[in-house]
């Protein structure tokens, strides 16, 4: 099996992505040293950006890849979260080193917590990784729930309250979702194993094969399993009502990991959500499955709009305005139009990007200001003031102020909304939108401007700390109003692929 | 312009001088007839020309605190009033300089000499100049829209702000009888009174600080300039009583250019003018200054009653 | 064409030579030189390109395509021309006021920032005025009021800033929005994101037609401080530097009156049919209303740049009317009349341009000299700092709409055309309209006092502070910078047919005049002279006249002496600035008359020497208050309202772990049952 | 495949299904903290039988294994676990004392709840044969009465075993419904729960080490007014 199994170069990118992480973990937990660990984890994860650039470009020409007969494939749609996830990975690689490095110095975490840190760091890149790869649903599921647990793992880091408190919500609801989703997944499953009487054979729960058979679907159970997968897999990607644990988790993990759930997992949980909502498009049409994103985001949007105004600690903020977020791609994807779906596509990317930034920036700022309650923090551009500039050129972004990157993908989606005639739909986006410029922009205003509380003395946290900003932000401005052509047509084969589902209804 | 011939230059020009030179004459008129209702013997109806030349003659004190706007402010009023002249029929129905300006132009021109005065009230920091200017602030910014509004009702029924035309076609058609017209002239009766600071709104009379609101802005001034300015305003009231007259009374015009026709043209001018002048004259001694807050109301009359013009023109 | 791509790129040269020389040379001697020179020079060009363009005889158009996602399109014709001019013209005299101007930070702060963002910002309104296509257009509009607001908070230490720029940022974006719905409905229609297809009118159906131009005009309604969206303005505006706020109240409104004349007049809204008569009444109606509520607040405010802004809000309400009239006219086939109202409102955005740039820079001048913008301090500056005191007189005279200047020819204009409205065929109409020449009028009329009262307080009489007292002349740059305004007031004002052949040929409207010397004149239904104007003979008059005045005086009076002596004081003796007028109290009678947008109200407090007798009293201290109606009632309302909403909702982050599985169960339900129902159907 | 049943293995089904919505309910009515573990235990043990017994009605041998994983990993390690870290807590009290929703009214909830699972058995388009036609809805019934007893308690350790129930409704409805994963899987979603019930008593240690109780009314401190 494995001389047909490797015969492809795919196969052996495939494979080698995946091991670079763990066999980064292992190499963590055998030689403790600080610097070493550090270096390693840096080295692996800029190797997996490559290899993940080496899948895109051979994905780009072979739209899509199908290995180790059908447990693993790669289409358009996996190569967008695997450039994503390498991408905003490499990066918190990079600026946990100078993060963690200094909590610790300052003694908050010792060198048996610090090794931890980046075992969990390169699990959760692996499971992460995972996600996108696998064809078969139920692994794609255990990979889900997999960076749960990990994830968990890494907040659980620090012995504070609020850190206990924060894993446990999170474990017991993102838990709870995804056993919803999971119930989901079997449906779909005996849908399709109901169709070629195929039971217990490991090809039943490929999503490829059930696209195929998904017309054969019957309808009522396609609705019944897409509701549980949405409102399972809605509870991880944070969309409202089911975004409870997402603040506090989001706050409580160390800035970097923030960044990586934030940007990332969120991500990787809609995307899990993608592949039933392509499924039951093919099935029973998209109308059905659009409505009920439409709904959700819309609601996730208005709850962000309420917390955000009344907002006190910095990443709650920042957290909220993911629960927003995700309320916005899956709205452009609801509208179900093929910009709305580019748009969202483009969405998922600027989001990571943006997301991570302002996670970034914050974490040099409560870490200066030892404090992350918004009311405290002022003066930042006087007191750091590159950090500051990154972290008000985020702040602009994530509200949509062009010429950054969230403006095109926004852009996109209410074009989108007025072409496909939800025009409530888009007034109220547009005034959820208003409203939650206004609020962040507010506490934005005042923290960066003005003058610091108390004296400070001037100056940024290192360069390893300014860098991966410097890269993120030279993103924001340059997709703000141009997206570089490979990722043009990658961005419009996911599109095609969801959209197809779309024609039949 | 250069369809009139120099000899209507010359009589425009002439119009003008009589507006300017007659001015304090009126002004002289009146002040007899109030005399004469209050039971008074009252000065020579010369007198004005007496005290102008006299003040002309006086060397003048300016304040230390005062710029040049306080000193140039007498001629700016002056001369801007003056041109105003230029523009006004008296004896031809049209005037040859109409063509350069509307009766928009002549209220343009009264409010810069407007806008002059207030200034120069402030000017000297005297407590009395910014009372003044402060109330004919208020005055003329309410006196606007009446004024505004007469002039819409005259251009609909005239057909045009060039008061040549207006002139001409009131001449044409003998329009007293329609109810619009009349609305106009209580309204622009009001404005006038307004403007040329008659009572009840004002009473230049009293050197009162209660009272007055012209008079309190020019009271720094002395010699050349008091008498420029005394001028000028003689020769405000002079223009809008013959805008008066030549609007809503609008007979016995010189048709063809000839000695007689002009001469007697000129004689029925100032007829009309003091007959005018004196109509006023009696009515400010029947009413009293009214509070400076009560003003409002009757200009808002004015402008009520000129609304009802309108009304009436589209009805 | 060529030469004219070529010109672009000069000015985007020199604008980014300035952006980036000042972020270089920070805390040089000379930086100032290093920022402002280049901006000055870009701003020529764009003169001279926008001329080029006006007066080309081949084609008004210039058209550059740069693929991209979206198509990159500059697209410069007579409409984009005009508005490049006022920009290059005010930026122009403004970059030279700068020079000096910014050099008042050079101790307090690092002005690099402040010479990068007032070059960009011009950049981005020369984008946002010659982009053709939507996406980039909004690009550029928000790149324009991002700058801005940068420039707002610019000395952020003061909260007040802080606050006024968020004001600001949140309207402006609220108004982006509108604009933003308005195209995207446009794009609906022709599927595609480029201006060409907006202007092609066969394909847009009537209604949709109406709700984009609505969206569209409440958009760029609020960037021009429309009543009641006008909120942020006078907020703004003040808060930046000087030569900033000049820029944003003679220019980026203009902006906004740019984008609506696109939208309204080049999407092909204005054609015969009587469908847009509505939309006229509407522009006129609101245009009154921002007018006489804009300078009703300007008339009571001590700030003296905030009256400055609120005036602005007024001139625009003047220059709504005038558009709006222009469409009534076409939609009644009255094409004479229309094209009067065009001009006269395009005139008067040219003209407030010029001189609300010049008083803005005035203003700036003032708190330049004397460190504060509260006129209460201020007073007789017209000795210590003469040449500004002439500037800020022919600001004064030219937008109150005195003769003989600018702001006389295009109020006179306006005025016109509204008495002309006996020409439209229907009496409702008519008699409303009369109404707007009331608001008009009583508009004018204020303008006056409210003029009055800032020169005269500023500039006349004692100086109420040390800090008038002290102040000096500014430098020199500032001096010519103003003058350069000053002098185009008084050209435009003599000479208006430069400014007017300027616009006919700018956007191809007929009537084209020969000589800038002929009598504007016009005619009404048989065709004698309705009205006519030739401010050259008007000057011809004045001259005579007073040459005749100065014989006869001299002849008669002789010469005489003047004395200079102390005020008239009754005999009461030492006459301080505190018995003289204050600007508050210059204002009280019409701040009563009008109580009802002020809610004036005194706390007077008074002690007595004892306290049985109530007749000696020993100090009596008055606080008299104005409010904003708008900010208070309108505003404060809506937001408190919707912020009591937002604190319930967001409470469902109770922080009990049961509840919010409760919440995910609950979901779960709510949408099997809305599926049960869906099925079941 | 129903012709293969006989009476006896029918009842056998009943039986069972009976006994699982017992242990459930014994679950739901009991406040001490190892009573829950016995009752899960048990409720374990009854579900690796129906998995052999399906296995044997169906014949698919990988079911067999799949059992006696359930019996290995959910019916030993875990309440080992489990009664290990009961044993370890400090804090004294080991019962729930007062849950958010009374033990009288969760039964009669759990009871509706079992209903309602009945109704939604009958609303799903699924073919029926005996073996789904019966345990369809004690699964549902497993997973919605999880899903109650952690909306309803006040202590983690309850919430856990709630979850677990969880676990075993979708465990059940597989097996049932699908005749459970490939093998491959089946190992990856116990690893997964292992896990988790691990990292969750590590949590609970925590807890009681700083709240000495492991009661989740300490937990409520992260919140937005």
């Amino acid at each position: 099996m494995f001389d047909t199994a490797f015969s492809s170069i795919e196969s052996v990118l495939v494979v080698s992505l995946l091991l670079t992480p763990v066999i980064s973990g292992l190499l963590v937990t055998l030689l403790k040293r600080k610097r070493i660990i550090e270096t390693t984890t840096v080295i692996s994860s800029l190797l997996i950006l490559i290899q993940g650039l080496f899948l895109l470009s051979s994905i780009l020409e072979k739209k899509s890849i199908l290995i180790f007969d059908g447990i693993f494939y790669l289409d358009s749609l996996s190569a967008i979260m695997i450039i994503t996830i390498s991408l905003v990975g490499f990066l918190s690689s990079l600026y946990s080193v100078n993060y963690m490095g200094r909590q610790y110095e300052k003694l908050i975490v010792d060198r048996q917590k610090l090794v931890r840190y980046y075992q969990g760091f390169n699990m959760f890149l692996f499971t992460m990784l995972l996600v996108p790869i696998s064809n078969n649903l139920g692994i794609m599921w255990i990979a889900i729930e997999a960076t749960t647990l990990v994830s968990v793992l890494l907040i659980m880091l620090y012995t504070k309250q609020g850190s206990i408190e924060a894993s446990w919500k999170y474990l017991l609801i993102a838990t709870v979702g995804l056993s919803l989703a999971l119930f989901g997944i079997i449906l779909f499953y005996y849908a399709n194993s109901v169709y070629d009487n195929s039971f217990n054979s490991i090809h039943g729960m490929d999503w490829t094969n059930m696209v195929e058979n998904a017309p054969q679907f019957d309808p009522n159970l396609v609705k019944f399993a897409f509701i549980f997968i949405l409102v399972g897999f809605g509870t991880k990607a944070g969309l409202a009502p089911m975004h409870t644990w997402l603040p506090d988790a989001h706050s409580e993990a160390p800035s970097p990991i923030s960044a990586l759930l934030s940007g990332v997992l969120l991500n990787c949980a809609f995307y899990g959500l993608l592949r039933f909502h392509i499924i039951s498009s093919h099935s029973i049409g998209s109308g059905f499955s659009n409505t009920l994103l439409i709904i959700l985001g819309i609601i996730s949007l208005g709850i962000a709009a309420a917390s955000i105004y009344f907002q006190k600690d910095i990443k709650r903020m920042l957290a909220f305005s993911s629960v927003e977020h995700m309320g916005i791609i899956s709205v452009s994807m609801g509208f179900g139009v093929f910009l709305g779906i580019y748009g969202a596509l483009l969405h998922v990317i600027n989001h990571a990007v943006v997301k991570s930034l302002l996670f970034f920036s914050s974490g040099s700022i409560s870490q200066k200001y030892q404090t992350k309650s918004i009311a405290d923090t002022s003066g930042i551009i006087k007191t750091m003031p590159i950090t500051g500039f990154m972290f008000l050129i985020g702040g602009l972004a994530i509200i949509g102020m062009p010429p950054f990157n969230i403006f095109m993908s926004e852009f996109l989606m209410l074009s989108s909304g007025f072409s496909s005639e939800n025009f409530l739909a888009s007034a109220l986006v547009i005034l959820f939108l208003v409203v939650i410029f206004a609020s962040f922009g507010k506490h934005l205003l005042h923290m960066i401007f003005g003058n610091p509380k108390s004296v400070m003395e001037k100056g940024d946290l290192g360069k390893l700390s300014i860098l991966p900003m410097v890269i993120l932000v030279s993103i924001v401005f340059i997709m703000g109003i141009y997206v570089p052509e490979p990722l043009q047509t990658l961005i419009e084969d996911a599109s095609k692929i969801i959209l197809v589902g779309g024609a039949n209804s | 312009m250069s369809d009139f011939s120099m000899l209507e230059y010359g009589l425009g020009t002439l119009q003008a001088l009589l507006i300017i030179v007659l001015s304090p004459l009126i002004v002289g008129v009146m002040r007899k007839i109030k005399a004469k209702s209050q039971k008074r013997t009252g000065s020579g109806i010369f007198q004005p020309y007496y005290d102008i030349i006299k003040l002309l003659r006086k060397d003048e004190i300016v304040s230390d605190q005062s710029s040049w706007i306080f000193r140039y402010t007498p001629w700016i009023n002056f001369v801007s009033t003056a041109s105003a002249a230029f523009f006004i029929p008296v004896f031809l129905v049209y005037s040859p300089f109409g063509v350069v300006g509307d009766i928009l132009l002549v209220v343009g021109l009264f409010a810069l000499g407007r806008f002059f005065t207030m200034l120069a009230g402030l000017d000297v920091a005297s407590s009395f100049g910014g009372l003044g200017s402060s109330r004919e602030m208020m005055v003329s910014a309410l006196l606007e829209p009446a004024l505004f509004m007469t002039i819409f009702v005259i251009a609909l029924f005239y057909g045009g702000t060039n008061i040549s035309t207006i002139v001409s076609s009131a001449n044409d058609m003998s329009i007293l009888i329609v109810p619009g017209v009349l609305f106009a002239l209580i309204a622009f009766f009001i404005i006038m009174m307004a403007e040329t600071g008659k009572l009840p709104f004002d009473n230049p009379s009293t050197h009162l600080e209660l009272t007055m609101i012209h008079e309190s802005m020019i009271l720094e001034y002395s010699g050349k300039n008091l008498a420029l300015m005394e001028w000028s305003h003689a020769i405000k009231q002079m223009i809008l009583f013959t805008l008066f007259v030549d609007i809503f009374f609008t007979w016995n015009f010189v048709e063809q250019i000839s000695l007689v026709g002009i001469s007697i043209g000129i004689l029925f001018f100032i007829a009309k003018v003091s007959a005018l002048a004196s109509f006023t004259a009696f009515i400010e001694t029947r009413v009293a200054k009214w509070r400076l807050f009560r003003v409002s109301d009757l200009i808002a009359m004015a402008i009520s009653s000129s609304m009802i013009g309108v009304i009436f023109f589209f009805l | 064409m060529v030469e004219n791509l070529f010109l672009i790129c000069a000015i985007f040269a020199f604008f980014s030579l300035g952006a980036t020389l000042g972020l270089l040379t920070r805390g040089h001697k000379y930086h100032s030189y290093f920022t402002y020179i280049p901006s000055s020079f870009a701003s020529f060009l764009t003169i001279t390109l926008s001329l080029i363009i006006i007066f080309s005889e081949s084609t008004h158009l210039t058209f550059f395509n740069i693929q991209h996602l979206f198509d990159f399109e500059i697209f410069i014709d007579g409409v984009s021309a005009f508005f490049l001019l006022i920009i290059g013209l005010i930026s122009f005299a403004v970059s030279i006021y700068s020079l000096s101007y910014s050099k008042k930070f050079d101790d307090k702060k690092n002005n690099s920032a402040l010479g990068m963002l007032f070059n960009v910002f011009i950049i981005s309104m020369v984008l946002v005025v010659i982009s053709n296509n939507v996406f980039f257009f909004l690009i550029f509009w928000e790149l324009m009021s991002l700058t801005s607001f940068f420039l707002v908070i610019y000395e952020h230490e003061n909260k007040n800033n802080l606050k006024s720029g968020l004001t600001y940022l949140v309207m402006t974006h609220l108004g982006t929005g509108f604009i933003f719905a308005s195209f995207i409905l446009m794009y609906t229609q022709t599927g595609s994101f480029s201006f060409d297809s907006f202007r092609d009118i066969t394909i847009i159906p009537q209604h949709v037609k109406d709700i984009a131009f609505v969206l569209a005009f409440v958009g760029f309604g609020t960037k021009a401080g429309m009543v009641p969206l006008h909120i942020w303005l006078p907020k703004a505006h003040p808060s930046a530097p000087s030569n900033v706020s000049a820029l944003m109240s003679a220019v980026m409104l203009k902006i906004a009156i740019y984008g609506i004349v696109r939208c309204i007049f080049d999407f092909n809204a204005v054609d015969g049919s009587t469908d847009y008569v509505w939309l006229g009444m509407g522009m006129i109606i609101i245009g009154s209303i921002s007018a006489l509520v804009g300078i009703l607040y300007a008339l009571v405010e001590n700030d003296i740049k905030r009256a400055l802004a609120f005036s602005s809000i007024e001139n625009v309400g003047i220059i709504f009317i005038g558009l709006g009239l222009s469409i009534v006219f076409a939609a009644f086939h009255l094409q004479a009349l229309s094209v009067l109202a065009f001009i006269a409102s395009m005139f008067h955005v040219l003209n407030h341009s010029i001189f609300k740039g010049l008083l803005f820079m005035t203003a700036g001048s003032i708190h330049y000299s004397t460190h504060t913008k509260n006129i209460e301090e201020l007073g007789g500056l017209i000795k210590k700092m003469p040449w500004t005191a002439m500037m800020f007189l022919i600001g004064s005279i030219a937008i109150i709409g005195l003769p003989p200047l600018n702001g006389f020819i295009s109020e006179w204009l306006t005025l016109q055309s509204l008495l002309a409205v006996f020409q439209i065929p229907s009496n409702i109409l008519q008699v409303s309209l009369a109404f707007a020449i009331l608001a008009f009028a009583l508009t004018i009329g204020l303008a006056g006092a409210t003029f009055v009262r800032l020169f005269g307080i500023t500039f006349l009489s004692k100086g109420r502070s040390t800090k008038a007292v002290n102040a000096i002349e500014v430098p020199k740059f500032m001096l010519i910078g103003k003058a350069i305004l000053a002098s185009s007031c008084i050209l435009l004002g003599i000479l208006p047919f430069i400014g007017m052949n300027l616009i006919v040929s700018a956007f191809n409207l007929p009537y084209m005049s020969s000589s800038p010397f002929e009598t504007i004149s016009i005619t009404n239904t048989t065709d004698s002279n309705f009205a006519s104007l030739m401010m050259p003979g008007v000057l011809v008059i004045l001259a005579s006249v007073f040459v005749g005045v100065f014989v006869v005086v001299r002849i008669i009076g002789g010469k005489t002496k003047t004395i200079k002596y102390g005020t008239w004081d009754c005999g009461f003796g030492n006459l301080s600035e505190k018995t003289q007028y204050t600007a508050t109290s210059l204002a009280d009678p019409i701040r009563r008359i009008f109580g009802v947008f002020y809610k004036p109200h005194n706390d007077i407090d008074v002690d007595f020497y004892t306290k049985e007798n109530s007749y000696f009293k020993k100090s009596i201290h008055v606080i008299s208050t104005t409010k904003n109606v708008f900010d208070e009632k309108m505003y404060g309302k809506t937001i408190s309202g919707s912020l009591f909403v937002l604190n319930k909702i967001r409470k469902i982050q109770s922080g009990k772990v049961n509840a919010y599985i409760l919440y995910i169960m609950i979901t779960l339900i709510a949408l099997l049952l809305f599926v049960g129902f869906g099925a079941h159907e | 495949m129903s012709d293969l049943i006989l009476p006896t293995q029918i009842d056998l089904l009943h039986v069972s299904a009976v006994i699982l919505l017992v242990a459930t309910f014994g679950i739901v009515v009991r406040r001490g903290f190892s009573d829950w573990l016995h009752a899960y235990r048990y409720q374990t043990i009854i579900l690796a039988g129906v998995v052999a017994l399906i296995a044997f009605v169906t014949g698919i041998w990988e079911l067999y294994i799949v059992s006696a994983l359930t019996l290995g990993i959910k019916a030993i390690v875990i309440p080992k676990v489990l009664f290990y870290v009961t044993k370890k807590l400090d804090s004294p009290i080991k019962l729930e004392i007062n849950p958010y929703v009374s033990l009288r009214i969760s039964v009669i909830v759990s009871a509706l709840l079992v209903t309602m699972s009945y109704f939604m058995a009958l609303q799903l388009p699924i073919s029926s044969d005996k073996t789904i036609a019966v345990f369809l809805p004690v699964s549902f019934s497993l997973f919605f009465i999880g899903l109650f007893i952690i909306i309803s308690r006040r202590k983690a350790l309850n919430q856990i075993v709630g979850l677990l129930t969880i676990e075993n409704g979708l465990f059940l409805f597989a097996v049932v419904v699908t005749h459970g994963f490939s093998l491959v899987i089946e190992i990856g979603l116990m690893a997964d729960i292992l896990v988790g019930v691990v990292i969750s008593s590590i949590l609970l240690f925590r807890m009681s080490r700083t709240f000495d109780s492991i009661d989740i009314k300490n937990l409520e401190s992260l919140r937005d007014d």
